[in-house]
């Protein structure tokens, strides 16, 4: 319903978002990274489901633009099976490339990034106590 | 009723931003376009030329009866826009050797505000009222803001975004008591609320055919004679309207306009009424939905707009969520850019509040269907959004 | 070729004041108005927002592939007269930091000649140039008016009433030279004759579309990108047009215009062609008459243009002696007050030959029986008008 | 063709005017008057063909708008029979308001009335030489 509607995998995305959701809290196996806030227009919560260094699963949620949705639900698929190292090489330019996010809107994909840092930061500090 | 939907299923509820042409207003720009039409230029003075004048003369008294005003007060501009331009820059020019002082509020609309703006730059000194509860300005407020080199106030009678009416009668009286000029947009107002310029203290006033059911790019400037209110034009040329507004007359576009606005005459009473009852409809959907607030109380709203803040969803993926529906979220105007709308956050909200906000704007052709489509594309998208947000977010 | 006739026997010779739309266009212009149609306004986001909107940029390549322009370039307007508005006020004010010397002619459209003069009493200083034999301005007189401080030359591609057509290849290559930004009118050539603005050295130039079968209220101006021409805006608002002309786009105008410049590009050669030699068989028609003179040369003007000077009657009799003829004697605009034209006033003419000369304007439906019925109405008013008049009378 | 198309005796007058010629020249009987030039944009002369102090016809030529041709030939109507002493009281007013002449028309029947007057002056003048 906007000039981006002719962005399919945009629109694929936000309309029918695969991860979408959370883990039950508080389980050691489980990753999460916040980044975000209402004032800065995008927020987004990852979690990652842990198996070794493998991420067997991954959830998100989302507040902000259509891109930021669309991204985070894409970045939930790109991570799983990958390994944690394998995971903190996927960058902004990365899923910006995938859903052709416009140059105004990498704001919130670097949003996005911050929190799969955190959540990355998060899974590696949990590793010591497995 | 039908309902205005578009292609899949769009339903059309911005009918504030543009409306369809009536189909009485298209016959009628049609009799004046081609070779067998009145075609001819208005000001030629051959046969042709005086029949293509006389339906420009019998429009504007169309125009002229709806509110209250005569024939001669009449000019026919671009659109509001324009007819903005013309009563703020050419009354405050002709004006200027009286004083170099002008009010107006933070939220009327954008032709009005950059017309000030750009007399800003040019030496005047504006005074930008911060509107009150709801976007009202007070008489008050005004009254303090007047000084003894103000020459000119503008205030919109509906503003576009809120659908609030500004008090124009308290307004004006204050005014015309300072000696100074009073000019109204009224691009929202007219054909909608009931205007007698023959009894509003209103000097000049601003008007457009394309939110009436009218052509786009045609709309009326009113100038008052009684007592008279000159201006300083803002474009030269032909002498047309009075030498205030040149370039050939778009016979077509002003017959256009005549008829919207004679239409306007017979059906305003009964249109609004309706919409009343469909905007009541919708509100009490959206209140079930929950987590909405309304901005502008609806009695103090034109009755065929509702602008409503939509509480833990972010407006953009809101709107986008929403294909199956035609609304705004700002003003049509200020929709291109993604800045927040000021007249929201004139009314106190905050940028994220302002931009999870809807415009729904109801017209002729919406029905009940309508509004219980929407409500229900509007439930699945709120819910969906509102389970995707992060807790933590407020 | 039927001829367009109106009423009892009217014919129509008056396509320099402005022309029936096309039917092409008319088709068109109806998709963008009722319910069913691309009636939403072209700044909204929505779906039928963009239709919309497509509609205009649509149209937008089609007038400026009509002139070698990128679309870009390319800035909607009501008309030419706000084109020629824009094009002078709007680059004088950028420019006048630079300097505040304007030059033009005296033979130039009303909307220029009044630009000019509002200019000149906000402190600017305006040449008007004294165009020599038939109206013409010459690359020396132009060399000889340009000062250090010159900011802008304005100068019409045709001329309205007398069909003249200016060198503005040379006269531009001179303002290039100079660094000074050149304006044309070419409400009278656009689709006329051919316009490369790839290769002419034009900065700034004004477009109408009822001059070429498209509606009234609608014109365009270009705003060269390379060289950069930056322009003050002359009306302020919704940020439309680049910033440069505010107010909501009338997509059906739009449209009507892009169509009626498409459909130019098809059919210029062809139309011209034919025109020629209608023009030919009207001027041999007139001289067998006798007491005739031509007002410009013929192979210098465009070839739907014929201004013929009569001699032994009094113009306004004549005008009102052919009931049957649709034309004007001075410029459309002009024709409303009995003032003797400007036009011809500065090629020489007296006030009374100004007064008794008529412009005849050809367009797509004049047929030859149009020229013939046209001939035998002129030979009838003429010999009885000059019959009336007393011998003594020069 | 023009906003004065309306004028129902304007059009009459103009379209087929009664009077319009002259009489042979150097006529005793035939006094003539003109008034008008082309720099004024209006001239007229008019001819009366007198018997006795009777205008037996008259005739007139004119150069200049519709309302001085209408107003020539009107007269020479109005004219015809009247004495001397009642033509000199036909006046501008009296055509203007027959031929509802506007305002800004009315220097043209001021010429008119100048033609009249050097006539019927004319004529004065022959009444000697009878
Ligand atoms: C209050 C108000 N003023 C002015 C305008 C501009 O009108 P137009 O599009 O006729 O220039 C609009 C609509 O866009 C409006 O809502
Ligand atoms: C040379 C010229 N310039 C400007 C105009 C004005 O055009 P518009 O009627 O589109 O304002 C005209 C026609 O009236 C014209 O002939």
């Amino acid at each position: 319903m906007s000039a981006a509607a002719s962005n399919v995998l945009l629109e694929r995305y936000f309309f029918a978002p695969v991860g979408a959701g959370s883990f039950a809290a508080g389980s050691p196996s489980v990753a999460e990274g916040r980044a975000g806030s209402r004032k800065r227009g995008v927020a987004v919560q990852l979690q990652c489901q842990l198996q070794g260094q493998k991420i067997k699963a991954a959830r998100f949620l989302a507040w902000g633009c259509p891109h930021s949705i669309a991204a985070a639900s894409w970045l939930t698929e790109k991570l799983t099976g990958l390994s944690l190292d394998e995971a903190s090489g996927v960058g902004a330019m990365q899923i910006a490339a995938a859903l052709k996010v416009p140059a105004d809107r990498l704001g919130s994909i670097l949003v996005l990034e911050d929190a799969l840092a955190a959540c990355l930061e998060n899974a590696r500090s949990r590793r010591h106590v497995w | 009723m039908a309902g205005l939907t578009m292609g899949s299923r769009m339903i059309y509820l911005d009918y504030a931003a543009t409306t369809p042409v009536d189909a009485q207003v298209i016959e009628l720009m049609n009799q004046c376009l081609g070779e067998d039409g009145d075609f001819a230029n208005p000001s030629s003075l051959h046969g042709p030329g005086l029949a293509a004048r006389a339906r420009v003369e019998i429009a504007r008294g169309h125009v002229a009866a709806l509110l209250g005003a005569g024939s001669e007060e009449i000019v026919f501009t671009s659109g509001a826009t324009e007819a903005d331009n013309m009563a703020i820059r050419g009354g405050a020019l002709y004006q200027a050797h009286r004083g170099r002082h002008i009010i107006t509020s933070r939220s009327e609309h954008r032709a009005v505000l950059d017309s000030c703006k750009a007399l800003e730059k040019e030496g005047f000194e504006v005074t930008w009222l911060s509107p009150a509860e709801q976007g009202r300005v007070s008489v008050a407020q005004l009254r303090e803001a007047l000084r003894p080199d103000t020459t000119l106030v503008s205030l919109m009678h509906v503003n576009n975004e809120t659908g609030l009416i500004q008090d124009i009668q308290s307004l004006g009286a204050l005014c015309r008591e300072q000696g100074v000029l009073f000019h109204v947009d009224a691009a929202q107002s007219a054909g909608k609320l009931p205007i007698d310029l023959g009894r509003l203290p209103v000097d000049l006033m601003s008007f457009s055919a394309h939110k009436i059911y009218g052509p786009k790019g045609i709309g009326a400037l009113f100038v008052r004679r009684e007592p008279r209110c000159n201006l300083f034009p803002v474009m030269f040329g032909g002498g047309q309207e009075q030498g205030l507004r040149p370039g050939t007359l778009a016979t077509h576009q002003i017959a256009g306009m005549g008829k919207a606005f004679e239409l306007a005459a017979t059906r305003m009473q009964a249109d609004q009424a309706r919409l009343v009852g469909l905007r009541q409809r919708l509100w009490q959907g959206l209140q079930k939905i929950g987590g909405v607030s309304a901005n502008g109380a609806l009695e103090s709203c034109a009755p065929n707009i509702l602008n409503v803040s939509f509480q833990g969803v972010e407006g953009e993926s809101l709107m986008f969520g929403l294909t199956g529906l035609a609304l705004s979220s700002g003003s049509a105007c200020a929709s291109s850019n993604r800045e927040p709308s000021y007249v929201l956050r004139a009314l106190g909200l905050d940028d994220q509040a302002a931009q999870a906000s809807l415009r729904f704007s109801l017209g002729r052709s919406t029905g009940i269907e309508d509004i219980d489509a929407a409500l229900a594309m509007l439930e699945e998208q709120l819910k969906r959004l509102r389970e995707l947000a992060p807790p933590w977010v407020q």
